[in-house]
């Protein structure tokens, strides 16, 4: 049981991080790849095959954009296959506990955020540091123990002591640490677009802040719509200011050719 | 707008982007996003065009370690068209940070929408049919092929993007130089970001308050009323209490742990 | 009876006259207020003071923004408190009631508007006298005889005569009228807008009054975010102007220099 | 835009308006809603401006006379703000008096929806939850504390606005003028206040046809099909016909009994 | 039979033909009138009336804006009218046939819609020719064998041959051409549109292409507030460049001023 | 403005062209709706100011076998504003086609709205109603009545409209001419043109994709994609390759033959 623990931790732990690096986001850790490669390692690869399909097909419509994830998809996968090879239950019964476990490992997620977020400031001295290989390294090294190594952990002993545990780990924190956390993580992203802000703010446009948020607020609009609509506000400024620009250089030519005249003229 | 044929450093540089440009998730986190990719991505162009002028390359690092946040195949367009603007700011002085910043932001929004339902929700969907077919069979074809499908085509996607975004940056700004309207550029670009910013901020940022003040025999919800005279009135109110921390030289540690001691310390009392 | 009725309308008419001039608009006139001093005034101060706090209840949810009352909470406040008093009857009865009344004073109010909106030009040539005193005392003098006035009076016969004088007083009035004078109301508003807009109006901004108009009627905005929208357009207008104001101011410096220069060059 | 130290003039004006604009809602009616008291509460203001210059105090009359609604603590705020631009329209002549005019047509629609929420929604339901509580069990400290902090507190609000009004107008009147660009501000302040006149007539102007058409078998709700053509066309036509004869010199009476006459008439022969 | 489906078939091709050039459009083909004029052909004056005020009720509602119409009314009034005289059918049994016919009708001119569409090149070529008399006689020509025409055909055979003989006919046709032909209608529009933008398509204002666009997928705005919001900054557009050209107009007559002023000085 | 006194030849090619605005069906077909009218209609106009000079007649001829749709009545008044603008264009060289263009297209939405709900919807069943009634009698006059009402009164508003269409038309003209702000006239008219092209492009044109992807288990019904990305997003790439096309100066009727090949064999192919 244990061994087969380590090994699920293992797996995952490896690809998620692998993930972070090559071919693109969200590929290896799909349970299409996920699931065979955890089936390989812990000794049956068809099954893990099979059931990567199976779960495939059932995360598939759970999307994650925009930064919110509502089941974690990958650790779940591995539990999943994990537990069938483990008790030789039917790889129904496998699938049966999936998504369960990947809305709990999801929300267990959800209670790091604020852990993460409260690194950016971090990473930005880190950045100022103008030292480019440092911060490279450093990222990676640091990746190394951020959600891939905790949520490796979490799955070990998901795997090796039951579900129930996971359940009642969440379950013994206070309700209200949760639900500052999360209260925290909506709030923060405000912190992102405040630097953003105050370097583009300027009082004379500073309305048009305003225009995108009632954009979004009253008249309902996405960010597709509004993008055009403020392309065009842009370019015509833009046009705006071009023809005042070829009139002032038109007039001086014009003052010079002046001048140019009464000298041809002495 | 002619096509640039670019120098071997160019395209060495572009090349290492590229490279460095698949880490979009390293480090993710709700308040910067995919900064830190984004800095990682745009260090070998920071270090090309900057050199030995630290100054200069601590306010591009700085620069590029602002919230970021998109698809990650469009990540890559947008550092090229970074690449490219950086190039401009430091050859002529013709773009400043600023521009280069109200670029970005506007780009964001719009970006991450189209590419997640093209890649996202349509490509990966369709790799995924394919793969799923065959590995029902318990054949392990099906997940090659969705790495292939998937996840290469997104990585020679990625490969694409990030040069046509330089060679059309360059170009464009080129052209706006010339004519010497890099002022009017910045502002115009300002607003576009500005709209951008506020219509993400009206989005996503949420102080999601759930306070009941019961006085007597009546109880108002707070936030019910807040909204009624500017709906996310607080969210707003949020950001430019931090715009203007921020320009009191506050850093955004300090902001980071304000907000959360305040969040868990309103969810103790109650009003979260 | 009489006296009670009395009583009442006096009540009424001093507090509702008073809450014209000191402290803040409907303050005085809540039931939470007027209840108590109508109970005081009448004789038994504490059911006063009971049926206010229920009284407010009531009402607290009817908003009269924007200029349309759906009930009138103060006269059947007072119409409530009196009838408890006068009747015996219980608290509960009281409340019964108020709505109902509340609900028939307020359509005849309604009924009373063209002849307020009827005045508007007598106070618009007050007003052009340029004699602020005048104007100040006749405004007082006629708020002696308006709403208040005339409403004291249906309260001193509600309350004397029962409700049912009241209910048909309204119905002994042709449908016809009160019909056009409801649709004289919503008319006469366009009065006050199209004097505004004869002030404001010119050729080359016309359209903008139909941007207004289309923003409220087609895209269903409210006032707040198409004030946004407007700010960031006079804005716009108004930087581009200063732009070639600007452009204008350095041309003709330029200008004078040059002539400067030249004058100096003899 | 630095603060300004008031005169003592200018301070006893003020208190003044204060104390006038109290009368919210004196011989409130349909066609200038809350005229009555903008004029009262204006009067200090332009007495002390105009002195003996009977023709400009009639005009500024006249101009306080206009339709106004909003909330009656927001009324002190604009009248603080058009104290000051009548000010400035008569030492600088930077403003105009349709700049005064648009402005307050701007202000009034966005205020009322805000302090409408904020004090009467919100403030009053609070104070009256506290007055409740206490007067249910027969104590009229529940009213007193009902008075203070709804009714009291508004008046200091208004206090505070209006004081806040003259300064921060007086301010950026000032700014504008030593640009020059008066005559800008004049029309980007008529664009807006035209903005905002349309908004509130398509919300408040409503001419309520009821008819319906039966030639033969079939029958047509007229309002409906004009609505078609343009959703509150009737309103629209009926506004500008009153704009063309206010053009034509006729006075607001003639106007107002004509809108009565007809209403009613129209409602004898059904058509209302 | 054939007789009456000759006389139907002719009344409809000349009040159809007829239709495109006096009066205007929609008038002599509605029911009303078509009705009674198909009965006066056909001998029974009184059954054309009545059907055509019936007619004229059921087809009242069925409006044929912005080029698609849902169903014939013109052909199906001749069919029920035929049916009835030559059936000698309760007029009641003539209306029931009246809407399945329409229907079927205007499907099967649907079908020729790509038809006519195809012929638009031909229209353009022949009006390049800058010949208008030309263009005239061969627009009457045409229209001889256009629409009506075709109409009249199926309208003959329709009353001849009995309306199974129309379905089964529309019904031969495999699927995929009629799928096809509804789909190339909706993509034909666009060469209009397409000619039309590469006019007045220019880089620097393009973007006011998506901004209607947008206003119409997003906003969910119609074309009169769009028109109005376009003028709005049309005008705007406009009005800034009349004060740059006042500006330039005014500096230059300074600027010969100066010049003037100089002269005279020497 | 003032009003214009017509001469004998205006009033002449006016009332020709009058009788001519009535074949507005003539030949009517998807790609171009009502040109072949609006060509017929303008044909007096084109042959009066252009006389000999065959060039100038050709273009003029093709600009107005453009597409063109809008309500009958309303045709008119656009025509007679053309002739207005053609006029002007051949004697002050002070409009260009392309505002032309620019205006016919923006006039055309708006007034196919307002003119569709004004006689079709309106006018017509008025005159519906009050026939219907007298022909359920068996009454001939019912039809009779209709023809009057309906017909002759929209064939009465035609002349009226095309008049001022004309008239109106000129003057605009010539205040912009006086004031040399054509090139600026010819802009804007562009940007409310392309606007409303936006605009009608969203509505009408319809790329009826119907193509299920089916790959191993799972099924993506591909137009629903593709509206994610962008709404509508096929019709915008099939109008801008047409623009394309055009540009490169293939004929219409290979665009036509071209998408109706293509429609059909997709429908063939099951993707339609
Ligand atoms: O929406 C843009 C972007 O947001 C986040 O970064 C993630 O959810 C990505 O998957 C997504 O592409
Ligand atoms: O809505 C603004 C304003 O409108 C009217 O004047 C009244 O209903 C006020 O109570 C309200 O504050
Ligand atoms: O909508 C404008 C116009 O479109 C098409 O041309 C026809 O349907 C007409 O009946 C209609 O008036």
């Amino acid at each position: 049981m244990v061994t087969i623990a380590l090994k699920a931790a293992f797996v995952y732990y490896v690809v998620y991080w692998l993930d972070t690096f090559i071919l693109s986001w969200q590929c290896l850790t799909r349970p299409i790849v996920i699931a065979p490669l955890a089936g390989l390692v812990m000794g049956d690869f068809h099954t893990g095959i099979v059931m990567g399909a199976a779960l495939e097909s059932i995360f598939m419509g759970i999307s994650a954009i925009g930064g919110a994830i509502p089941a974690d998809a990958t650790t779940s996968s591995v539990i999943a296959v994990a537990y069938t090879i483990l008790t030789g239950a039917s790889i129904e019964e496998g699938l049966a506990i999936a998504m369960p476990i990947g809305t709990a490992m999801s929300s267990f997620g959800g209670l790091l955020t604020p852990l993460w977020a409260s690194l950016a400031p971090f990473w930005e001295k880190l950045a100022v540091e103008a030292n480019p290989k440092k911060f490279l390294i450093v990222n990676i090294l640091v990746s190394f123990f951020t959600m891939p190594f905790v949520n490796a952990i979490v799955l070990f002993f998901a795997v090796a002591y039951g579900v129930e545990g996971l359940n009642s780990l969440l379950a013994s924190l206070p309700v209200w640490v949760m639900t500052g956390l999360g209260a925290a993580s909506g709030m923060m992203l405000a912190v992102g677009f405040a630097i953003l802000t105050s370097m583009i703010w300027s009082g004379d446009v500073a309305i048009f802040f305003f225009v995108g948020y009632v954009l979004v607020k009253y008249a309902g609009l996405g960010t597709v719509p509004i993008a055009i609509i403020g392309a065009a506000i842009a370019i015509s400024l833009f046009m705006s200011d071009k023809k005042l620009s070829d009139l002032k250089t038109s007039l001086t030519n014009t003052q010079v050719n002046v001048n140019d005249d009464e000298e041809d003229f002495f | 707008m002619a096509k640039k044929i670019l120098s071997q450093e160019e395209n060495s540089v572009l090349k290492s982007m590229f490279l460095r440009s698949h880490t979009v998730f390293i480090n993710f986190n709700m308040v910067k996003m995919e900064a830190n990719c984004f800095t990682i991505t745009m260090a070998p162009a920071i270090e090309s065009i900057y050199g030995d002028d630290i100054e200069e390359k601590k306010e591009a690092y700085l620069r590029h370690q602002n919230f970021f946040n998109t698809h990650a195949v469009a990540l890559s367009f947008i550092a090229g068209l970074a690449y490219a603007m950086e190039k401009e700011k430091k050859e002529t002085g013709a773009v400043d940070g600023q521009t280069i910043e109200s670029i970005k932001a506007a780009l964001m929004g719009p970006t991450a929408g189209m590419f997640d339902s093209l890649f996202f929700n349509c490509l990966r969907v369709i790799a995924a049919g394919i793969g799923i077919g065959l590995c029902a069979d318990g054949n392990f074809l099906g997940t090659i092929i969705f790495i292939l499908l998937y996840g290469v085509s997104q990585s020679v996607f990625k490969y694409i993007l990030i040069n046509l975004g330089y060679v059309y940056g360059t170009s464009f700004i080129d052209m706006v130089f010339e004519t010497g309207l890099m002022t009017s550029l910045t502002k115009s670009a300002s607003v576009l970001g500005l709209i951008m910013v506020g219509a993400m901020t009206a989005q996503m940022v949420n102080v999601p308050l759930n306070w009941t003040l019961t006085v007597g025999q009546t109880s108002v919800v707070v936030n019910d009323i807040i909204n009624q005279i500017f709906p996310g009135l607080l969210g707003v109110v949020l950001l430019f209490t931090l715009v203007s921390l921020i320009k009191k030289g506050k850093r955004p540690t300090q902001l980071i742990f304000g907000i959360l001691a305040i969040a868990i310390l309103g969810a103790l009392i109650g009003i979260f």
